[in-house]
């Protein structure tokens, strides 16, 4: 099961988020010394900088970390830009809102989140999330939003009926006690919170 | 009668039965069915003795061993007997069996997270890209969990009351026949699901009444049980299309 | 500027959050052929299997993506200190059946599993593992379940013909009597495309 210590500290450069320092490595593997870390991390960098391969080992303030070399990054922000995102948490309880209450005034999805939502609805409705059903009959005509087309691609529905009920929702477990659902620790979630950070 | 106090945690009966079976070391095709519900019996009194609470599911599958064993008394055709273990019993252990070993064979795969790891998107990376705005990425329990927690915070514990609104049978006109442009057919009582107060809710079954007295709807159920829908006689629904392909209901006038 | 296809192809890999297939490369490298980029993954994928290092390209979830060798894991578990993936047997079970039986109702997976399954289908939601394919035109409009894509990525699993084979459960001729086992009937497309020999 013993690994060669070269091939230990690159998975760990490989998998890891940000750069790695000596320090940090040294912290995982405390059996190996720093200036031996130290070592191993010049010697990959070198290995790497022959190797003729799109992405080398760089060293950046923080430590190394593998990136791709600079010719190709016309490639990788062409596809990252094409990449799918995640949406903003106001974006997504609008969202969850319009779904649920269609047809629904925007005056509503104020009063539920206690925020004005003037910017999150543009957001939406340029992502082609929700559409205006019409205008409602009061004072100042105000619009009627409901989800467009592309809510039920992005969400993978066949139609609005699919979206889940509320009650089944709590059938899923979740508690009666109206609080609120503890996070799953998958990589996913802590991805997400980790990104704005950085 | 000593019984060996070490409780098994069992997930459901067929676990229980399982080890049963296992323990008795009979044939999964040759069950003794009287021993095997004594002893799954005995096992749920044990539980029931020391506070363990019973789920449901245990119960049902007692019944039907009691049912089963009860059967057997009477002098009925052995090979009846023999079906109806094979279907109630045996079968439901076998597909429970080869689903299990499935699962197992899955977990013994090389795990994402767990065996081996991917790359994430650097946040450098990330950074080069500026305002751009990507894809979206976010799956329906996210939604589902906004909207929750949303209801949670607003409004604790409380049912969701929502301000009178007056509405217009124009309005829901509109609506019903936009829902049905979008859904061909729809169930009658969703169409009242988002109506939030009595005088909305008449003013929908108004205008659903409306949409039929024109020939626009038909409402039909399909038998006696089932839910009323209702269907758009419309557009694209092969009968004449008197309604604009805008959506408005141009053709509807008060 | 020009830079050789594989290498462009790596960086992509390199740089991605998820499996890229040959069609996504294709959507951002449109004067490459899709046959020609399958190709050059294939080739990408052999050479990183004789490299030797500590992380290869694997073919998940119907496109490729560098991932650590397995056993490197114990490190890179240590330093991501990520709780691993983890399922219990229940979810393990439940989602089992969902990717065996898909589409599936909640009902027949209680049928199979012989308990109720709510919490657990909570689970299995929330780390994306599965999800909500429609409803069925049942009373009641149940649900109807599918494995969503990162249970492919998740499992090492190309696709879902991929699967293991599940034993077949013989019947012992008791199905003459008219017995047959209740099937659900959304889960006949699977039957079919699953064993076309029988």
């Amino acid at each position: 099961m013993e690994k060669p210590l070269k091939l230990i500290i690159e998975s760990l450069l490989f998998a890891a988020d940000n750069p790695l320092s000596a320090r940090e490595i040294h912290g995982w593997l405390s059996e190996e010394t720093q200036p031996n870390i130290r070592q191993v991390l010049k010697e990959l960098q070198k290995e790497y900088d022959t190797m003729g391969r799109s992405f080398v080992l760089k060293e950046v303030a923080e430590g190394y970390q593998f990136r791709t070399r600079s010719g190709y990054s016309p490639y990788v922000v062409r596809m990252l830009k094409a990449s799918p995102t995640r949406l903003s948490r106001p974006a997504l309880e609008t969202l969850a809102i319009i779904a649920y209450k269609q047809p629904v005034l925007r005056q509503e999805i104020e009063r539920l989140r206690g925020v004005d939502v003037g910017g999150v609805l543009k957001v939406l409705l340029e992502k082609n999330l929700i559409r205006i059903m019409g205008r409602k009959n009061l004072p100042g005509r105000p619009l009627i939003y409901g989800t467009a087309k592309r809510f039920l691609e992005v969400f993978d529905l066949k139609d609005l009926k699919s979206l889940p009920k509320l009650e089944e929702i709590k059938d899923f477990g979740f508690d009666e006690h109206g609080t609120t659902l503890p996070q799953s620790p998958s990589s996913e979630d802590q991805r997400q919170s980790e990104d704005p950070e950085t | 009668m000593d019984y060996e106090v070490r409780l098994d945690i069992f997930e459901g009966p067929l676990d229980l039965l399982l080890h049963l079976i296992h323990k008795s070391e009979v044939d999964i095709f040759d069950i003794p069915i009287a021993t095997i519900a004594d002893q799954y019996l005995e096992y749920l009194e044990m539980m029931k003795a020391l506070n363990i609470d019973v789920a449901g599911d245990f119960l049902v599958m007692a019944s039907t061993l009691v049912h089963i064993k009860s059967k057997m008394l009477l002098p009925d055709s052995k090979e009846e007997q023999e079906e109806e273990i094979f279907n109630e019993i045996t079968r439901p252990l076998l597909e429970y069996i080869s689903l299990r070993d499935a699962a197992q064979e899955l977990s013994e795969r090389e795990l994402l997270d767990r065996d081996v790891f991917a790359r994430h998107v650097p946040p450098y990376l990330q950074r080069q890209l500026g305002d751009e705005e990507p894809q979206l990425d976010v799956n329906l329990f996210q939604l589902i969990d906004a909207f929750r927690r949303l209801m949670d915070q607003r409004l604790p514990g409380v049912q969701l009351s929502f301000r009178p609104e007056k509405w217009s049978v124009k309005e829901k006109t509109e609506i019903i026949i936009a829902r049905l442009k979008e859904n061909n057919s729809i169930f009658f009582y969703e169409l009242f699901s988002e109506d939030r107060t009595v005088s909305e809710f008449i003013v929908s079954f108004l205008a659903l009444l409306e949409l039929v007295h024109r020939g626009l709807v038909k409402i039909f159920q399909l038998t006696l049980e089932s839910d009323i829908q209702l269907t758009a006689l419309f557009e694209g629904n092969k009968q004449n299309g008197t309604i604009g392909n805008d959506g408005k209901t141009t053709q509807i006038d008060y």
